[in-house]
């Protein structure tokens, strides 16, 4: 089986995939995933999830929903990662910016206007009871074009994701560091169609199964986890010791259970840059039967 | 040829309501595609929305420039080219492969020469339609017929004045042809960088509503562009069978 | 085809004869490219008369057009010297006006715009030209289409057109390469009453290259034939032609037998030409 | 020697100017030819590499293979039949304008992902100028051709095959060349959008990266292997012209 | 230009006179194009009479080109009948022979597959072809140049390969339209030689549509003059030349005669077409 899973390979999002087939993990759950299809994220991931043989995926959960607010045919069956802490917010080395505080009247460059590099921020604008309209946010269009309009002095500060600032740590100063800020919300999750969930729902979970095995091997040994990473990423090594170290500590992925606080926190973001208007009806969207028995508790 | 123009609405027009009927009829799914109808009513509200507006005058803005850069800076590349024979043997078998290299891929080097923004985006317009324009000088000065220069010569003008009033009106087609290349290829530099890599203006505009399933405002969108090129075309068509049925013998 | 209503051109005396109008002396020309060099004319002497009808005939490529290109000064000659009204060619002289074969009309113009363009140019003042070029339009028979664009006209009707334009600035010396060379024989012909009506009333000198024998037999004074390359005049042949002649003529016995000289001449020459380009392509 | 000079020189003069630009562009810039060259070496010496060429060739090589046997039969179609030339022709030169990405959505909605919506953007690209020129080359074919062929006792078939095929072959060559570097373009941007697959991918993974010398090393790979196909092509066209070479 | 080592053609004893190789009765042609029709034609009768060299002239669009359709089969006669050795014409006839004014060389194959294409067409067997096609090259001078694309020929070359390419094919009738429109008068007036020998030699029946009398009055056995159009014949004139005649017969004073009697005809009708063209033009 082949399924979806989002910025496969460019960013950590589908560790557990990668560690989980390199383990064979899934075998052992009942089903033999073969390979991955890796999207650019949004809205093309959920599309190649419905597209595909078999529709399980892993999207961004404003992927998922706006997915569900047109009317596609989509159930929320797991969750993914609950972090936004491969984000942060980088100025040049000799910048006056210090803090966030630094920034009112001044501008800095965002990814593209929605996006999640401007809720993260915004999020952390509200956590500090900064008013979001004194500081100009600029569409940059992608992470290294922010970073080059910040070379520039275009911008005074631009947002910045892993494994990128990683790779160009060195050259910029980090300002703030989302782990630091916001607590955890849940910002990607496992989809299918209703109709494939009723289908073949053995796939499903053993799929989750198969995912949750993975999880609990990369948190047990992140080293060895990071190898099988970077193997399948076609990353280097360094790199992905590096990145998958940095996540251990914020526990980016989840086992796959449903926490509500983290669900609402992620609509509230949303909310924010006008993604929503109102809390998304979760139970609608979410059917939980397929997790493993002690997940379903923690809901 | 009237005639034949109604014809051609007239197919265009078959094509419309068979699609419409079709997804009327349920045989396209609404996820895929919509019923032209809805499509054009979702362009005139958001027309009057004014929500998009910015968004279309930055892209045609840019489109406008790129344009006039390629047609301006082609032409008089176009002569110098013309005008010096090491140039002309130098360039001539790349400009032959030019349009062979996928010049996209070199995007996110304009994004570090010229930064963000408008002028990486103009720059890859520029570069994808100049050398449309040059070709077509090049071309039109190939084909000068020389007993126009000879006239020139018998009717003793002076070198500027002969390159005024008989070779410049003399290429006019060839030039022209350059023109609608270089259009074209502006529309297709702008909305394609847009699409890819910029965080505003039409392109943009389609592909955040094609990640976000607003599948009525993304068609909008498509059929605006649709449109203006459309319109862009009968104008440039207009002229240029104007000026190809005196010009050209 | 209106006859002109009042003629523009001063009625001068009829020419004292044996006046030369031009004059070449040991002209020769040879183009280089490269490496190699062609010696294309020459060399030639040759005087034209002051308002004759002078001929040439040749086989192709034997140096023709880069006769009348010496004559109108849009070529220096390699060697010898080229002179009109005495004084030295340099550039196209005033006074000199050239016809080419291929249709050199402006597209891009009306009729009366083409007409007018070289007096526009040589800052001619407005009712001048609008008398000039109405005179010639009416000469030429093109008064109903000085609207048109040449696109919409015959080659004949175009070639009328750059007759015109050139008959405007009242040349002294009107030089024609092959004029109506893509026209077919009956036109030409035809072509050719008019200007014989035009070479009366200007009392221009005319030198007129042509491919056809019939042409050169009834429209000039003198024929000048011309060997193969490097062209050499072989033969000028006195028509004594009447100065009201036109194309009837071709039907009086002294017009075959005219045209049969010319031909006996050309005849020996045009193969020469054909047996060397032959050898050209076979190589 | 003496034709190859020029365009040495022209070569050359970008390349210094390349190098001048990689040493004044600063850190994270464009890479020196050198540092590109020793990028792509290294690169070609991967198997992800030739895999992800072979992905993209074969992509290109079906969209190609479809254009040039849709276009080239629409197109003789069309110039056969004057009337639906006419009628036709003002659509596909509009669709010719058209800026394709903007109807990749639509692409992605009917295709999916994968194979098939490269090939079909592929297809988009190319398919509508091989048509239009090949209705163009049959359409200006001299009308005594097809008279002489009646004369010497070919039926309409017979001609088709043995007089327009050939007769219009330096124009279809030109077509097919022309369709070529378009759908090259059409596959590359195809994957440029979705696919985990392919040159296109790699370059905007390495986009996200930030790392512009991967980006230009595939961009030279490309360029060279599109440059030496053109001019395989255009030697092609010139041959069947069986022309001396224009002035 | 080399003798023919052998002949092709059998020798058939020259034709009883009046024996008609190709009838036209009544035959006339409309286009018509939508709502317009127009009358290009007829209604006219001739007989081609078997092995004579019948020549066409007339101002242009008169209908000679419709004519040479209509004879050819390329298209029916819309009244009227026509008639090729006595069977009615439908489609183009086997043993006729069409050469045009344009130049109809394929571009894509060298000068002898050009000749050989027809014979390959037909399924003629291998070294049937080889002997034709080579007895053609020799005999229109194309030997040296077998091997070489028709761009690499001059006008006049390519032309030949034409008239190869239908000689080859073993016609007994062959038609002519204006083959050598787009040469000069020189040239033409050899490659008239040529015609000659291959109509002497062939024995065909020839018929020349041509713009230029001197074409006309040199070869022919017979020149038909038509009017403006609808085309008519006005009138037909026999030269009564021999039969090895050559272009040096433009200096007999017969032929200025001749000539002379055929323009005084053809002088009105090409006015006629003129003015008309001329009106059409200027509205
Ligand atoms: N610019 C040039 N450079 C080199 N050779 C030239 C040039 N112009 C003409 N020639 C050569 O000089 C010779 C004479 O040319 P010219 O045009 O004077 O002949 P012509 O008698 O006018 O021929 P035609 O009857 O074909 O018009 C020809 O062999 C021609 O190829
Ligand atoms: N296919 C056609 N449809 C409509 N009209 C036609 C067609 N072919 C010829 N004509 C018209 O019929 C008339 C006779 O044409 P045709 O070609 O037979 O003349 P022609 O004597 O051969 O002229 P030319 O000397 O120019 O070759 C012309 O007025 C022409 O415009
Ligand atoms: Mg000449
Ligand atoms: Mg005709």
């Amino acid at each position: 089986d082949e399924i979806s899973i989002t910025q496969w390979g460019a960013s950590l999002y589908g560790a557990p995939f990668a560690v989980g087939i390199e383990n064979g993990d899934f075998k052992k759950a009942g089903i033999d995933i073969t390979g991955i299809i890796g999207s650019a994220g949004g809205g093309t991931s959920v599309r190649n999830i419905l597209a595909s043989q078999t529709p399980y995926g892993e999207v961004a959960t404003a992927a998922a929903l706006a997915a569900a607010r047109q009317g596609l045919d989509i159930v929320i069956v797991n969750t993914a990662t609950h972090t936004v802490a491969e984000s942060t917010l980088v100025t040049m080395p000799n910048s006056p910016v210090k803090t966030l505080k630094d920034l009112v009247g001044q501008k800095i460059a965002i990814t593209s206007p929605k996006s999640t590099s401007e809720m993260v921020f915004l999020m952390e604008l509200k956590q500090l009871g900064i008013d979001a309209s004194k500081i100009q946010r600029v569409a940059s269009g992608g992470y290294t074009q922010g970073l080059t309009m910040l070379e520039n002095g275009a911008v005074s500060a631009a947002v910045l994701i892993e494994p990128l600032s990683i790779i160009r740590k060195d050259n910029y100063r980090t300002v703030v560091r989302a782990k630091d800020m916001l607590p955890a919300m849940t910002t990607s999750v496992g989809i299918t169609t209703r109709e494939f969930a009723k289908a073949h729902p053995e796939k499903i979970r053993a799929i989750i199964a198969g995912r949750q095995l993975a999880v609990q091997q990369i948190y047990a040994d992140p080293r060895g986890a990071a190898q099988l990473v970077a193997k399948q990423f076609n990353m280097s090594p360094e790199l992905a010791e590096v990145a998958v170290g940095n996540m251990i500590a914020p526990r980016m992925w989840t086992e796959g259970g449903f926490d509500k606080a983290e669900l609402d926190r992620i609509a509230e973001g949303l909310k924010l840059v006008g993604e929503l208007n109102a809390l998304p009806d979760w139970d609608h969207l979410i059917d939980a039967s397929f997790l493993p028995d002690d997940l379903k508790a923690s809901q | 040829m009237k005639h034949r123009s109604l014809v051609t609405a007239g197919v265009v027009l078959a094509l419309a309501l068979a699609l419409e009927v079709g997804c009327r009829a349920g045989l396209v799914a609404r996820t895929v595609i919509l019923p032209p109808s809805e499509v054009a009513a979702s362009l005139y509200d958001l027309l009057r929305s004014g929500e998009y507006t910015s968004a279309i005058l930055a892209t045609l803005g840019n489109i406008a420039i790129s344009a006039a850069i390629s047609i301006v800076g082609g032409f008089i590349s176009g002569l110098i080219i013309h005008a010096s024979r090491f140039l002309r043997a130098g360039l001539e078998p790349f400009l032959a492969s030019y349009y062979a290299v996928p010049t996209f891929i070199f995007y996110p080097v304009f994004i570090v020469l010229f930064g963000v923004g408008s002028a990486a985006i103009i720059a890859i317009a520029v570069l994808m339609g100049v050398v449309a324009m040059i070709t077509a000088t090049l071309h039109g000065l190939d084909h000068l017929p020389r007993v126009l220069t000879r006239t020139a010569h018998v009717l003793r003008l002076s070198p500027l004045k002969t390159a005024l009033l008989v070779q410049l009106p003399a290429t006019a087609p060839y030039l022209f042809t350059g023109m609608r290349l270089a259009i074209a290829y502006a529309f297709i530099g702008v909305i394609a960088s847009e699409f890819i890599l910029a965080g505003d203006g039409l392109g943009y505009a389609i592909a955040y509503a094609y990640n976000n399933f607003e599948n009525r405002t993304m068609y909008a969108l498509m059929l605006l562009i649709v449109l203006a090129v459309t319109a862009v075309n009968a104008v440039l068509d207009h002229f240029d069978r104007r000026l190809q049925s005196r010009l050209r013998r | 085809m209106i006859a002109p209503s009042r003629t523009l051109h001063p009625v001068e005396p009829l020419p004292e004869p044996r006046v030369a109008a031009a004059r070449l002396t040991g002209v020769t020309r040879i183009y280089s490219t490269g490496k190699k060099s062609l010696h294309a004319l020459g060399p030639i002497d040759l005087d034209l008369i002051k308002g004759e009808f002078f001929s040439v005939v040749g086989p192709s490529g034997c140096g023709k057009s880069t006769l009348l290109d010496v004559l109108s000064g849009l070529a220096p000659p390699t060697d010898g010297s080229a002179e009109f009204e005495g004084k030295p060619i340099a550039g196209v002289p005033e006074g000199v006006g050239v016809v080419f074969q291929e249709d050199a009309s402006f597209p891009w113009l009306t009729v009366e715009a083409n007409v007018a363009f070289g007096l526009r140019r040589a800052g001619v003042d407005g009712a001048e030209i609008a008398r000039r070029v109405d005179y010639a339009l009416g000469f030429m028979g093109l008064r109903d289409f000085k609207k048109a664009y040449p696109a919409q006209l015959s080659g004949g009707m175009r070639q009328r057109v750059c007759i015109a334009r050139t008959l405007v600035l009242q040349p002294r010396m009107i030089l024609l390469d092959e004029p109506f060379g893509a026209l077919d024989q009956q036109t030409r012909l035809l072509m050719g009453d008019e200007l014989l009506r035009l070479w009366r009333e200007t009392h221009a000198t005319v030198m007129l290259i042509t491919h056809s024998l019939d042409e050169a037999t009834m429209l000039s004074d003198r024929v000048g034939v011309m060997s193969a390359r490097p062209g050499l005049f072989i033969e000028t042949i006195d028509t004594g032609w009447a100065k009201d002649r036109d194309s009837r003529i071709v039907a009086d016995p002294r017009f075959g037998e005219i045209s049969g000289r010319i031909w006996e001449r050309l005849r020996v020459e045009t193969m020469k030409h054909m047996q060397r380009s032959e050898r050209a392509a076979g190589a | 020697m003496r034709k190859i000079f020029p365009p040495l020189t022209i070569a050359l003069a970008v390349l210094v100017g390349w190098q001048v630009l990689s040493a004044t562009s600063g850190a994270h810039a464009v890479g020196s030819p050198l540092e590109t060259m020793r990028m792509l070496l290294h690169m070609m010496a991967t198997s992800h590499f030739w895999l992800d060429a072979a992905e993209t060739g074969a992509a290109f090589v079906w969209s190609l293979a479809l254009s040039i046997l849709c276009g080239s039969l629409i197109g003789v179609a069309l110039g056969v039949s004057r009337a639906s030339g006419e009628v036709f022709e003002p659509i596909l030169v509009t669709f010719y304008a058209l800026p394709k990405v903007t109807l990749y959505p639509l692409v992605l909605l009917a295709f999916g992902l994968g194979m098939s919506a490269k090939v079909a953007f592929g297809v988009m690209h190319a398919l509508v100028p091989i048509t239009l020129m090949t209705r163009n080359a049959v359409s200006q074919l001299k009308p005594v051709y097809w008279r002489t062929a009646k004369t010497l006792g070919l039926g309409p078939a017979a001609a088709v095959r043995h007089v327009v095929f050939p007769a219009i072959m330096p124009e279809l060559v030109a077509a097919v060349r022309i369709g070529f570097s378009l759908s090259l373009l059409g596959v590359l941007i195809g994957e440029m959008f979705a696919s985990k697959r392919g040159l296109g991918y790699a370059a905007i993974n390495a986009m996200g990266l930030g790392d512009i010398t991967t980006i230009m090393a595939i961009g030279i790979f490309l360029a060279a292997v599109a440059i030496a196909i053109n001019i395989g092509l255009l030697t092609i066209e010139s041959a069947v012209r069986h022309a001396p070479a224009a002035r």
